[in-house]
């Protein structure tokens, strides 16, 4: 096959949406005390997925765990995986930065290198930008992420 | 006297009218089209006649009285005529739109307006609806041929009655049949469908349909472009298809009607050149087909889809017929023959156009797009607005190839063989 | 900074560009085009833009995934952003039609269906009518912009008011004041009317509309070719115009909302490309604009309108608008000027575009415009699609003369040199 | 001015346009015992015509007279005049076929020339089929003496 598909199914990428961790069986879709839950869906694809984030207590909570069911293409899935590993101890500005950085790089056509020392497996990801229409893919884990934890963050903070 | 397909030779020669399918590289490959299902490519004759006719006549029609005003009115009603012929119609049943989706919606707001008794409604008593009245569709629609109906429902009060496939994704009179009853007022179902390339009996269906009185609704999008359609022999009694997926240019369709029915409906659209006088108070419509033909219209493109339709007579609708039916033939077995890809709707040698969707185990349709891509195949993946039906089919989106006279069994080859390699690439289970 | 208007000269270059200018003769004479006013004419590059994309880079767009598709999504998107920027709006809140009238028909379908409680109402409450609210429109209007009210009155109980014009033909903020009342849901007005080449003092109608809380819709459809525009900036909710009039191709115009509006009005058009999820029984929508564009869109005709929107903004709005100051206010003079012809609207030195109309005593207007087209010069006769303006002038129909950037000071002379022998020639009374 | 015009604007047109034979201040619209009348209605221009035809009593009537009120362009006054003057005295028959061959003529765009016989001064209008967004024009009161004095007729033969 051809370099350039090669560079948008990374090896990595290809590993993730096969192994996908953070999936499960179990229904994520109700929120806990410190957890956050969102449901993101792409319009152009009909694809969907549902995450849970689960946080620390206290004033500056870091991620606990990340728990999703969903469907989609190998990049959604391997997105979602590869966030699941990541986020987990994580500060909340740190993984806002990391989201923030991963978005950017998507967006930019192949402008913007990714940062390793941000983004680490997630790097892996840098051919998608290429791929206008595939971007959407890419985010959608990461956007439900984005926005689970800042449900779970504001609860851990007012308990 | 037997039809003469086209044959490959011809088809190249044909091909070097269309700039776009001899010139594009993707990705290093010679593009290889097979998305005609969305969209057709659009040969010189066509985008030459749009340009000379915008650059060389252009002016308002049916309003001026100066001469350059004339005679672009005789090339906007000869266009008519040329469209309606080519669907064995006349002229007067023959209304332009903007695509097939918004002919549907002029009917099913016109019922709306025949309910709120607005916008014409002297003779609309046949078209009027209300809480009990039915209306039916089918599990096999595109969304253009379901939501409107949805949305009139919701509207009028009537019920939506949805007929469901059979196993092979087939829309057949005795599932029609089954969902009819005294009170059903429209039946609207697809000709062709653009997920499965299955063919509907229209007949059978209009028979059913006219026991109870019900009026039908051809959604032809995916039949007119690519077989020879006379929508009065099919006894149907509206029809919609679209410019752009037959060589003709976007951003206009046509709805036909039988004239004494489009004469009785009420309005749609209102404005300009569809009145005969208005008062402050109150307004009132002329006849069809500019009954329903408000503001200025899309006359570029009516010139330019007859120049269309003209291309698709010279080479003939039966010889394209059954060129479309061995490329249909050959997609079909081809895939059949691909190990973990299941062919969606009819089994091969059963009747298809030249349209096949499929689910590849284990690799998601856009992953399969990718792939064919790069390759530099362009097909079609999602749900292509048919979420219902691929929702009965257990799948979220497919992916579809899909012909048309400018494609070769090279095409359609080169196609099967990069799609066996999808599974491989992707590592699916048992690749 | 003080804008140099056009000169002869430039115009005369800019000519070349429109080859039906230079090459049309009509009865052996030279073709004057004065009647951009019902369409204006296309530029060859517009013409080739849109003739390339078909030709080398059509595809359907939002649904496909291949490269091809890709690449079209951007022209299209691309264009899209280059038309809302040219009236000073952001592309959220510009939605694609056929023409101004499908414009205004969204708007008044969409209210019926708030009013209804179809097609995705959640947050429609505030477009919802029923009897006792009341919708203000004017004397002045095209048709376009008075029947889709009148049938929305119709079909929601809801009560039409008509504001009347002045002397002069105007539509003043006080008269419109005046009409207004607590019930006042929305007020459609002309910014420039197509009879008289009046321009409406916009603010002062917004400011009165906004005072009962009433939303405001402009017919812009005269002003967008002719002068620099900034939708936002003049207040106004809601407003259409037309690529046809303004060096574009037919089939496509354009509603601009406000976009927390937009999101919140019902759907008009539904179908594929406009929805989230759709079961059979319930459809789900997207935000806009795609909101309101169901089904293939007019693809090429937007890359096109794009392309003459660069061209005009070459050009420069500021300078076309003061050359269209000078060549209205020659043609005013002009026609006063005449024994037996009398302008309609504004007199001469009161600000108009470059557009005229006239009654001339004894002859008919098609008569006239009969006399002037065998001399090569092409006007509008008629109604002009506003009988209730006409009405209320004591007329039937009437001789329009509208300029744009194409047209010279000779243009405008040798239309009044041959109306000045009308009268002669058909041996009218005082002749 | 043109040759061409002076063709759709024959001398006869022009004079008629002025003098009008048959144009009546009163209200035509009721019908009498022997009498029909036809409102006709130009779309394109808004103009319109109402005529009222009376016809002699008995098997195979005549027509009597022709009054009508009505506005428009030059060449409608002037089809509704001579109209006026060449009809009484037809046969039905006659008229019909006068009317038949004028709208022959005008439809051909030029290729049917008049039959002076049949139409005398109504050949005049030949010029008009060269103009085809004028044929209406020349038609709109043929038509209304057409629609009238059918009903005219049908009421003569019953009485
Ligand atoms: C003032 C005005 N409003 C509305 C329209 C209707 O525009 P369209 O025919 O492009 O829909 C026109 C032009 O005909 C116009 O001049
Ligand atoms: C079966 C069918 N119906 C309706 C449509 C809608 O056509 P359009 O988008 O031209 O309105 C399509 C194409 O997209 C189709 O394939
Ligand atoms: S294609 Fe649906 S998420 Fe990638
Ligand atoms: S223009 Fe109206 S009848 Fe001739």
């Amino acid at each position: 096959m051809s370099a350039e598909l090669d560079q948008l199914y990374q090896t990595i990428i290809l590993e993730h949406s096969h192994k996908r961790s953070g999936e499960t069986e179990q229904d994520v879709s109700s929120a806990g005390e410190r957890s956050g839950v969102s449901h993101q869906y792409n319009p152009t694809c009909g694809d969907e997925i549902t995450v849970r984030v689960a946080v620390t207590a206290g004033e500056n909570p870091t991620v606990e765990a990340v728990e999703w069911n969903g469907e989609g293409c190998s990049i959604s899935m391997a997105a979602a995986s590869v966030l699941s590993e990541m986020a987990p101890g994580m500060t909340l500005p740190e993984l806002e930065a990391m989201i923030e950085h991963f978005r950017e790089m998507l967006r930019s056509r192949g402008q913007v290198a990714p940062d390793e020392e941000i983004l680490g497996d997630a790097a892996a990801f840098a051919g998608v930008s290429k791929f206008v229409a595939r971007v959407k893919c890419a985010m959608l884990s990461w956007v439900a992420v984005e926005d689970a934890v800042n449900q779970a963050a504001s609860k851990a903070r007012t308990t | 006297m037997t039809t003469t397909p086209l044959d490959n030779e011809q088809v190249l020669q044909l091909k070097q009218d269309f700039p776009l399918l001899t010139e594009t590289q993707v990705a290093g490959h010679p593009l290889v089209y097979l998305d005609t299902g969305a969209t057709s490519q659009v040969p010189l004759a066509v985008a030459d006649a749009e340009r000379d006719f915008t650059l060389r006549h252009r002016a308002a029609v049916h309003r001026g009285a100066h001469t350059l005003a004339v005679e672009a009115t005789d090339f906007f009603e000869d266009a008519r005529a040329t469209v309606s012929r080519f669907v064995g119609a006349d002229p007067y049943s023959l209304v332009w739109t903007s695509n097939a989706t918004e002919g549907l919606n002029l009917l099913s707001y016109a019922m709306s307006n025949a309910t709120a008794g607005s916008n014409g409604s002297e003779h609309a008593e046949r078209f009027r609806l209300g809480p009990g009245d039915e209306i039916v569709t089918t599990q096999a629609e595109h969304h253009a041929n379901l939501i409107p109906w949805q949305e009139l429902a919701a509207r009028t009060g009537a019920t939506l009655r949805v007929v469901p496939v059979d196993e092979r994704g087939l829309i057949t009179p005795q599932a029609v049949a089954a969902t009819l009853s005294e009170r059903t007022k429209l039946v609207a179902f697809t000709h062709v469908s653009n997920v499965t390339g299955a063919i509907t009996d229209v007949p059978g269906v209009v028979a059913e349909a006219q026991k109870v009185g019900a009026l039908t609704v051809l959604d032809a999008c995916q039949s007119v472009p690519h077989m020879p359609i006379d929508f009065p022999a099919l006894g149907v009694d509206f029809a919609v298809f679209s410019a752009h997926k037959m060589l003709g240019p976007t951003g206009i369709g046509a709805l036909y009607g039988r004239r004494e029915l489009l004469n009785a409906l009420p309005t749609f659209l209102t404005g300009g050149s569809m009145i005969t006088k208005v008062t402050t108070e109150h307004a009132q419509y002329l006849d069809s087909p500019v009954r329903f033909e408000a503001g200025t219209q899309r006359i570029s493109q009516a010139v330019a889809w007859a120049e269309a339709v003209r291309y698709l007579e010279k080479i003939g609708m039966d010889r394209i017929e059954a060129w479309e039916a061995e490329l249909g033939g050959r997609l079909a077995r081809g895939i059949t023959e691909i190990d973990g890809v299941r062919l969606l709707g009819p089994a091969p040698g059963v009747e298809r156009v030249g349209l096949a969707s499929i689910d590849v185990a284990g690799v998601h349709a856009h992953d399969v797009g990718q792939l064919l891509d790069v390759a530099g195949i362009a097909v079609r993946v999602g749900h292509h607005c048919a979420q219902p039906l691929h929702r009965e089919l257990g799948l979220t989106a497919s992916t579809r190839a899909s012909t048309y006279l400018y494609n070769t069994t090279d095409d359609v080859d080169r196609f099967l063989d990069e799609l066996s390699r999808v599974r491989g690439y992707f590592r699916a289970e048992g690749a």
